[in-house]
């Protein structure tokens, strides 16, 4: 496999990752908080729909992304009304809210644009287009670094190098601000944080409100941003699940989910090139079994390579001072 | 831990949640321009207007049961098992299997043997999950989705490859021969005069659904088994000490819940398709989850859930039949009932609670409590 | 009235479903006349819909998809006076017609005209879910490639073992990049919904695609090389505009009919050259003359261009 | 009013969780720079009326004075605005962070971490000097002993700078030396004039530390005296309403043969630590032999592997006949079929499912016994019910409900249902870990009782317990464990709590007089005071 090969599976890899990451982190932040969320795919999807739809009827791309975001956030707010306010099953209100966003956003689709649940394909300017980024093309021929900084680092939508640059940003948000103490503790321990005179709620609504925003930007990643044009109906299609055992793998720990994340992004990428496979391991790998390779290897290397995977020990149960 | 009777619990709350979840279904429909109490007639009346009606609710219903159980038993020990949906799958293989290579001299036979192996592959698949989270701590959670994912390419495989007849376009088994054909309602409950449950699905799997809700019921709550699997779940440290084998419990709990999902396939594979078709689980088995969790895996709670959704799903399809409402809608009515009756429950319940203690509290402040001790 | 029956996909699945609802709706547009359809969200509900359908008179009632082959077995002798069509699927009852279409030859045309537009002599197949139905498309397509050119190389892969694959473009664009890697610079996409993903990301990368049931050229102009269309539309209009008296038995769709062929249009004029309309004119006679056998991947479940 | 102005004063409090009236009408008033003691049976309200205090609860009624203000507390912000602060009985800590990190919970002062957590070593150091209360800023709160969790919640509270600091049942998981050093920095805290309220079972404490003393009792304060003006038999008759026994009666042993040998009993945890290391010690039939010690000692440690659920190697011999320490061919269970009890050290995440009825936790452990079995797969749920309502009834358990959750009694009839249930089995060894921890004087006595009393049917029991006080008085031997070692043997008659004290320390040279004079004087001050009250 030479150099040029290895990089474009790499960079599918980035791509495929980013939304995965994006829903991970999102996951991250409002599981540490205690809030468990397996509803991370219906937000995505309610956000890719209406950011392509926003972006559709506007045209602006960035509007669509706010719109994403506010789809997302809606949902969310649900899950913290469920699930924080009146201290419901917060794994019923993630299997309602994956149920509603796949829905609701087939039908207001086909109310809205009548294409059976499809946005209009997004032109130019109504989508994320790649950037390339400063001296690309005059690196481009530099041994080694420049293939690397043309074809891996360089040419990819805006939202990927966010969704890249909030892994650090979580980091340090969660283990060097006061904020991240707090949401640490409130997800372990809500009675520590709650007789320290912080306010449990207030705490896990904020970071329902960061999964929000975070799922409504992995869903217009999803739909508007290069290579994607539009949405589809259920086009999230169970990435918020593998988001989800992305973040369990990662153990809730935001540079964890980064490689777990590229690690699920390079297994789906290898999934698109068999001929690749082949070359490697000299037999051809039949079709169906190449599809679940991805998965096949997530359960090896889950059985093989990690350990027991610890959740945030109040996770789940929401916070009732009176039985 | 309230004044609340028992009635009020168990009726009042999810009536009322009910009619929340159609009161916004109904805004939804104002919304796309459809006549909410249009809708409602045709559902309610294709549902549970006529013997046909109840022979789809009870189909659905049968199999949201065994998902349903499937997911509750594992929630008692402490194990969230998303994977119901890939061991219907594949208790759906193993019946096909049995039906189509064993020749039955009669269908009770065919339904036990079907039963059986139906039950097995799909605790087998239930069993790599469970031995992984056994022994090496990997999550159920990610194990199963993963293994959901699996059984598909499987089935892909076995259907396109090794299953399907030649010379057909569907990636389907061969039907199962007519000894293997279960007698439908249709067959069982028509007389001379009277035909009832035409062409309607329902089979005699539903009463060995209804079974299965009183075995899981008996296992959880009146066998050993059952009581070491509870303990488990509420506490893993307590149940070392009382000597109960975290291994065995997680295992034997899987195999359990893997089985009766894979009993599905009665239903569904057996029971309806009389083949084996890709993709015949349909998502029974995610619906399992909210099925489970709705009946606070509560055996009965599950069959009335079960029935809720089997309503749901049988009356949205009469939607999409005879009204051009796109049948997303149903999808969002369900997500509406799930969301009221099994999340925001607390939101009807606390103030039903507060009506009836302030009508229930007498004017005697000095009541002579005993504080419990 | 007649009826229309769509299969799990639904009517807007940009593929076979969608084009059985256009040829639906043309036939009412033209003669005002109205029609019963449903979407069906479960496999039990096969029956259910043809039942009600029957029962309520509706007559002729259609069909769109091979699933309905084991269900029409068994409900077409209860009603006999009722005329069904099925797509896709051969029912030997004497009330219904079945029809099916030669994909594979029609892919075959499109295989002749990517290999002749392919610059690199490689091209690519993007399947929706791996089902034999997809693999007639991609054997034909490949037969047409190779005959064409047989120093070519087909890169086919299918998206998906779900039903997710018919609605996953973001993977489909995927594939379509790891193709263009491997050099294709022709991309059939076969895969329903999916296949705008394929066909945009052609677009973007300025290779071309190749539609697939419907016209699909419009979708992006001067980059939709052309489109395998079949005519679905053409066997729902035919059907319901035959009305209850129409001719029950086995009807193929093929090239000599129009049931299925390439797309020409003022959005792909420019991308077909002389010599490839020539080309596959000539691929087109031979078939119908029987010089050319294209191998029909569903008759044995093996393809002599490429392997599955 | 001419009374000078109380730092606390709650009138009036009242507060019901549903039906249960945890607090009635109580009133309260505390003077600045005092100690005062509250105590009461387990679940007199005494926590929840602290709670309220702290905002963590909100009462139904009343209201709090705070330096005769009347201040509205509605959550904990609050109360740590108005200069108080609590360590709660069950400690409030997030188990995964550092000291220092749960320390500056909530009590940042800048949005950026780093300078908040620099400042709070500086200041942790300080306060450490100042109180003696050193602690290593960066050890994870759960790998540390529930000593220093302790002193890690008095910090919590320090840091803040409370000036009035409340304490709920803080002694209950110290050692006697922690114990001592905790009231030694009390009195620091109330000679600066501070003001403490300090919840504890154990009357001596009161004795020795307060200034006046509350009793509360089924939610009802029922009196409030001088400390001076009182005595432990009449503090103790107030909170139960009859007359205690505060001294354990024991007739001499009639020691049997061997029940339990010992040999070389060694284990490696988890992490690859050793902690047994070598163990030898028997038990006869009529025995008590005490097991002392610093908690985290390997006490834990022999009492899982006597009990069938951690693995290690030696030999141990039960009645002459070896039992597996494999894990192989034994778990809990086979322990209970060669008749070993155990009530374990923590009933709550041990000896009850919390979420069982009283009835279902009466068979727990002993699900395989014929008795509670109708058939091979089938539990007879009806005997166990009636088992249970028999031994609830012989135990004095309240309420004697079958049907309440376990986690709906207080900790006292909590323990109360794991004894009945260990002790009842009438087995050949018990195996009792910290019997009488949180529990209050009544159970406490009742609970010494039983075990005396299967001691006097001439079976063989095992005490592990940090109280000297209760291993004093209730063996017939005692062993004293440290580092994983059993330092020595003693006669309860024939040593004292300063030889012990060094023995736990791991000091076994306890004929000469030890260097740490200051330890050697308190041990010797606590022992008078033992010896005046149990
Ligand atoms: N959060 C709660 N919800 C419901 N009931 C509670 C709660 N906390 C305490 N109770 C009940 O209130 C009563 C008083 O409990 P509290 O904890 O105040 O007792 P206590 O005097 O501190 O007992 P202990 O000595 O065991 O600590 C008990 O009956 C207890 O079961
Ligand atoms: N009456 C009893 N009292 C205590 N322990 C017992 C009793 N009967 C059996 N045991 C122990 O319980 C364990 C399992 O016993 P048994 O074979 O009866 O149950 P099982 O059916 O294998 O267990 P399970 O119900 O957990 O599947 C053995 O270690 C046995 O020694
Ligand atoms: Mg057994
Ligand atoms: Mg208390």
């Amino acid at each position: 496999m030479d150099l040029l090969t290895l990089l474009q599976v790499l960079d599918a890899t980035v791509r495929l990752a980013t939304p995965l990451l994006l829903a991970c982190l999102a996951g991250l932040f409002s599981e540490r908080a205690g809030i468990f969320d397996i509803g991370l795919e219906g937000k995505m999807l309610g956000g890719a729909f209406l950011s392509a739809a926003i972006a559709a009827v506007t045209g602006s791309v960035w509007l669509g992304l706010g719109a994403g975001i506010v789809a997302a956030l809606l949902l969310s707010a649900i899950h913290g009304l469920a699930s924080i306010t009146f201290r419901g099953n917060q794994l019923i209100s993630g299997v309602a809210i994956n149920f509603f966003a796949q829905g609701l956003t087939v039908v207001i689709a086909q109310s809205w644009f009548g294409q059976g649940g499809r946005t209009p394909q997004l032109g130019d300017g109504s989508r994320f287009a790649g950037l390339t980024l400063p001296g690309a093309e005059a690196l481009r021929d530099v041994p080694i670094l420049g293939p690397i900084y043309y074809e891996l680092i360089s040419g990819h939508t805006i939202l990927v190098y966010i969704a890249f640059l909030i892994v650090p940003l979580t980091w340090w948000v969660l283990y060097r601000t006061r904020y991240g103490l707090r949401l640490r503790a409130v997800g372990e321990n809500p009675a520590a944080v709650d007789t320290a005179g912080v306010s449990v709620r207030g705490l896990r609504y904020s970071a329902i409100v960061i999964c929000g925003v975070l799922t409504g930007i992995a869903g217009a990643q999803l739909a508007t941003a290069e290579p994607a044009a539009g949405f589809i109906k259920d086009m999230t299609a169970g990435r918020g699940y593998i988001a989800l055992a992305a973040l369990i793998f990662a153990k809730w720990r935001p540079w964890y989910a980064l490689f777990a994340c590229l690690l699920f992004g390079f297994l789906q990428a290898l999934e698109l090139r068999p001929d690749l496979i082949q070359a490697v391991i000299g037999l051809r790998v039949q079709g169906q079994l190449l599809s679940a390779l991805p998965y096949i290897m997530t359960v090896v290397i889950l059985a093989g390579f990690v350990g027991k995977a610890i959740p945030p020990r109040a996770g789940g149960e929401p916070y009732v001072k009176e039985r | 831990m309230n004044r609340m009777p028992t009635w009020a619990d168990v009726i009042l709350v999810p009536l009322v949640s009910l009619l929340l979840a159609a009161f916004f279904s109904a805004i939804v429909l104002l919304a796309i321009g459809e006549n909410p109490w249009e809708a409602l007639k045709l559902m309610v009346e294709g549902s549970v207007g006529s013997t046909y009606a109840w022979g789809y609710t009870l189909y659905y219903a049968t199999n949201f049961i065994f998902t349903g159980l499937a997911v509750a038993v594992a929630n008692h020990a402490k194990l969230f098992n998303i994977g119901a949906e890939g061991q219907a799958q594949l208790g759906g293989l193993g019946v096909a299997l049995v039906c189509l290579f064993l020749p039955f001299p009669h269908w009770s036979i065919a339904l036990i043997v079907a039963i059986c192996a139906g039950a097995l592959f799909g605790a087998a698949w239930a069993a790599i999950p469970a031995f992984l989270q056994a022994k090496r701590g990997s999550h159920i959670v990610i194990t199963t989705i993963m293994f959901n994912f699996i059984a598909n390419a499987l089935l892909v495989y076995l259907l396109v490859n090794v299953l399907k007849p030649s010379g057909t376009m569907e990636p389907a088994t061969a039907s199962f021969p007519d000894a293997a054909h279960l007698p439908s309602f249709n067959a069982m409950f028509s007389s001379e005069e009277t035909v009832r449950f035409r062409g309607a699905p329902a089979n005699v799997s539903f009463f060995v659904a209804v079974a299965a809700c009183i075995g899981v019921w008996a296992l959880i709550w009146r066998t050993r088994l059952g009581y070491q699997l509870r303990a488990f779940g509420h506490s893993e440290s307590a149940a070392r000490y009382a000597g109960i084998s975290p291994t065995k419990i997680i295992m034997v709990a899987m195999l359990i819940s893997g089985g009766l999902a894979g009993c599905m396939a009665i239903n569904n594979v057996m029971g309806e398709a009389e083949r084996l078709v890709l993709n015949s689980v349909e998502g029974a088995g995610f619906i399992g989850i909210a099925v489970a969790l709705m009946g606070r895996s509560h055996p009965f709670g599950v069959f009335l859930a079960a029935l809720l959704f089997g309503f749901l799903y049988q009356g949205g399809a009469e939607l999409a039949l005879w009204a051009s409402i796109p049948r997303e809608m149903i999808v969002v009515i369900q997500a509406l009932v799930i969301l009221f009756t099994g999340a925001l429950d607390n939101m009807v319940r606390a103030p039903i609670e507060r009506i009836f203690n302030r009508v229930g509290r007498p004017p005697k402040p000095e009541r002579k409590l005993e504080p419990a001790e | 009235d007649p009826a229309i029956i769509y299969d799990l996909g639904g009517k807007f699945d940009k593929s076979f479903n969608e084009s059985a609802f256009n040829g639906a709706t043309m036939w009412a547009d033209e003669t005002g006349g109205s029609f019963a359809e449903v979407e069906l969200q479960s496999d039990a509900q096969r029956e259910q819909a043809l039942r009600r359908f029957a029962e309520a008179g509706n007559n002729p009632i259609v069909m769109a998809g091979f699933s309905f082959e084991t269900p029409l077995n068994e409900i077409a002798p209860d009603y006999p006076d009722t005329t069904f069509v099925i797509i896709d699927a051969v029912v030997d009852q004497p009330n219904v017609r079945s029809v099916i279409f030669n994909e594979h030859e029609g892919s075959y045309l499109v295989g002749v005209l990517a290999a002749m537009a392919s610059e690199t002599d490689t091209v690519g197949f993007v399947g929706g879910m791996d089902i034999p139905l997809i693999r007639k498309f991609a054997c034909g397509y490949a037969q047409g490639v190779m005959a064409t050119n047989p120093d070519a190389t087909v890169v086919a892969n299918m998206i998906g073992t779900t039903p997710e694959a018919w609605n996953d473009p973001a993977k489909a664009s995927e594939l379509t990049l790891a193709q263009i890697s491997q050099d294709a610079d022709v991309v059939y996409a076969a895969a329903g919904g999916s296949g705008l993903g394929v066909l945009q990301t052609a677009a973007d990368e300025d290779i071309y695609g190749i539609g697939v049931d419907s016209n699909q050229n419009y979708l992006h102009p001067g980059q939709v090389l052309t489109s395998m269309v079949k005519q679905v539309d053409t066997a729902v209009y035919n059907a319901f505009s035959q009305g209850e008296d129409l001719e029950t038995g086995l009807m193929v769709m093929g090239i000599e009919n129009e049931g299925v062929g390439y797309a020409m249009d003022d959005n792909n004029a420019d991308l077909i050259s002389e010599e490839m309309m020539t080309a596959v004119d000539e691929a087109a006679a031979a078939i119908n003359a029987g010089d050319i056998m294209v191998h029909d991947y569903t008759s044995d479940e093996s393809c002599p261009a490429i392997d599955f | 009013m001419a009374d000078p102005v109380a730092a606390i004063e709650l009138k009036g409090i009242s507060k019901a969780f549903g039906p249960v009236q945890a607090n009635k009408d109580i009133s309260i008033r505390v003077m600045p720079g005092t100690i005062h003691g509250i105590i009461g049976e387990n679940g007199a309200g005494k926590s929840t009326l602290m709670s309220i205090l702290y905002g963590f609860y909100k009462a139904d009624e009343g209201e709090i004075f705070i330096n005769g203000k009347r201040t509205e507390i509605p959550d904990s912000q609050a109360a740590i605005g108005a200069g108080i602060g609590m360590v709660f009985q069950h400690f409030k800590l997030v188990e995964n962070f550092t000291v220092l990190e749960n320390i500056v919970l909530g009590a940042e002062d800048s949005a950026m971490l780093r300078p908040s957590l620099a400042r709070a070593r500086r200041e942790l150091k300080a306060l450490a000097d100042e109180y003696e209360l050193s602690v290593d800023p960066d050890a994870v709160i759960q790998e540390i002993g529930v000593g220093m969790q302790q002193r890690v919640e008095i910090l919590k509270a320090l840091y803040r700078g409370c000036d009035i600091l409340i304490l709920d049942e803080p002694t209950g998981v110290l050692t006697p030396a922690e114990a001592d050093q905790l009231f030694r920095i009390l009195n620091r805290l109330k000679d600066e004039g501070k003001t403490i309220i300090l919840i504890t079972h154990k009357l001596r404490e009161i004795m020795d530390i307060t200034e006046r003393v509350s009793v509360m009792r089924r939610g009802e304060m029922v009196a409030t005296v001088s400390t001076a003006e009182t005595s432990p038999p009449e503090l103790a008759e107030l909170m139960v309403g009859r007359k205690v026994l505060l001294r354990v009666e024991k007739k001499p042993a009639k020691l049997g043969d061997k029940t339990l040998e010992v040999r070389g009993l060694r284990v490696v945890d988890d992490q690859g630590v050793e902690r047994l290391r070598g163990i030898d010690f028997d038990i006869r039939a009529g025995e008590i032999l005490g097991l002392a010690g610093v908690a985290g000692n390997g006490q834990s440690e022999l009492l899982e592997v006597l009990g069938g659920y951690r693995i290690a190697t030696g030999e141990v011999l039960l009645n002459g006949k070896p039992i597996d320490l494999t894990g192989s061919r034994s778990d809990g269970q086979s322990r209970r079929a060669r008749g070993i009890a155990h009530v374990p050290e923590d009933r709550q995440a041990e000896g009850l499912i919390m979420d069982y009825t009283a009835w279902e936790n009466t068979a727990f452990g002993y699900h395989h016994d014929h008795k509670y079995q109708a058939n091979a797969l089938f539990m007879k749920n009806a005997a166990i019910r009636a088992d249970c309502e028999a031994k609830m009834k012989k135990f004095d358990v309240r309420p004697p409900d079958p049907m309440l959750l376990a986690k709906n009694f207080s900790g006292g009839n909590q323990q109360k249902i794991v004894v009945a249930r260990e002790i009842e089995r009438d087995p050949d060894l018990l195996l009792v870990g910290q019997p009488t921890r949180g529990v209050d004087i009544g159970a406490i006595e009742f609970i010494h009782q039983q075990i005396v009393a299967l001691r006097d049917r001439g079976k063989a029991i095992l005490l592990v317990s940090v109280e000297l006080d209760e291993i004093m008085s209730l063996s017939d031997r005692i062993a004293v464990m440290f580092d994983g070692k059993i330092m020595g043997e003693r006669k309860p008659g024939e040593t004292d709590a300063r030889e012990l004290g060094l023995l736990m320390a791991g000091i076994t040279d306890t004929t000469l007089p030890h260097s740490a004079a200051e330890v050697e004087a308190q041990l010797a001050e606590r022992h008078g005071a033992a010896g005046k009250e149990v």
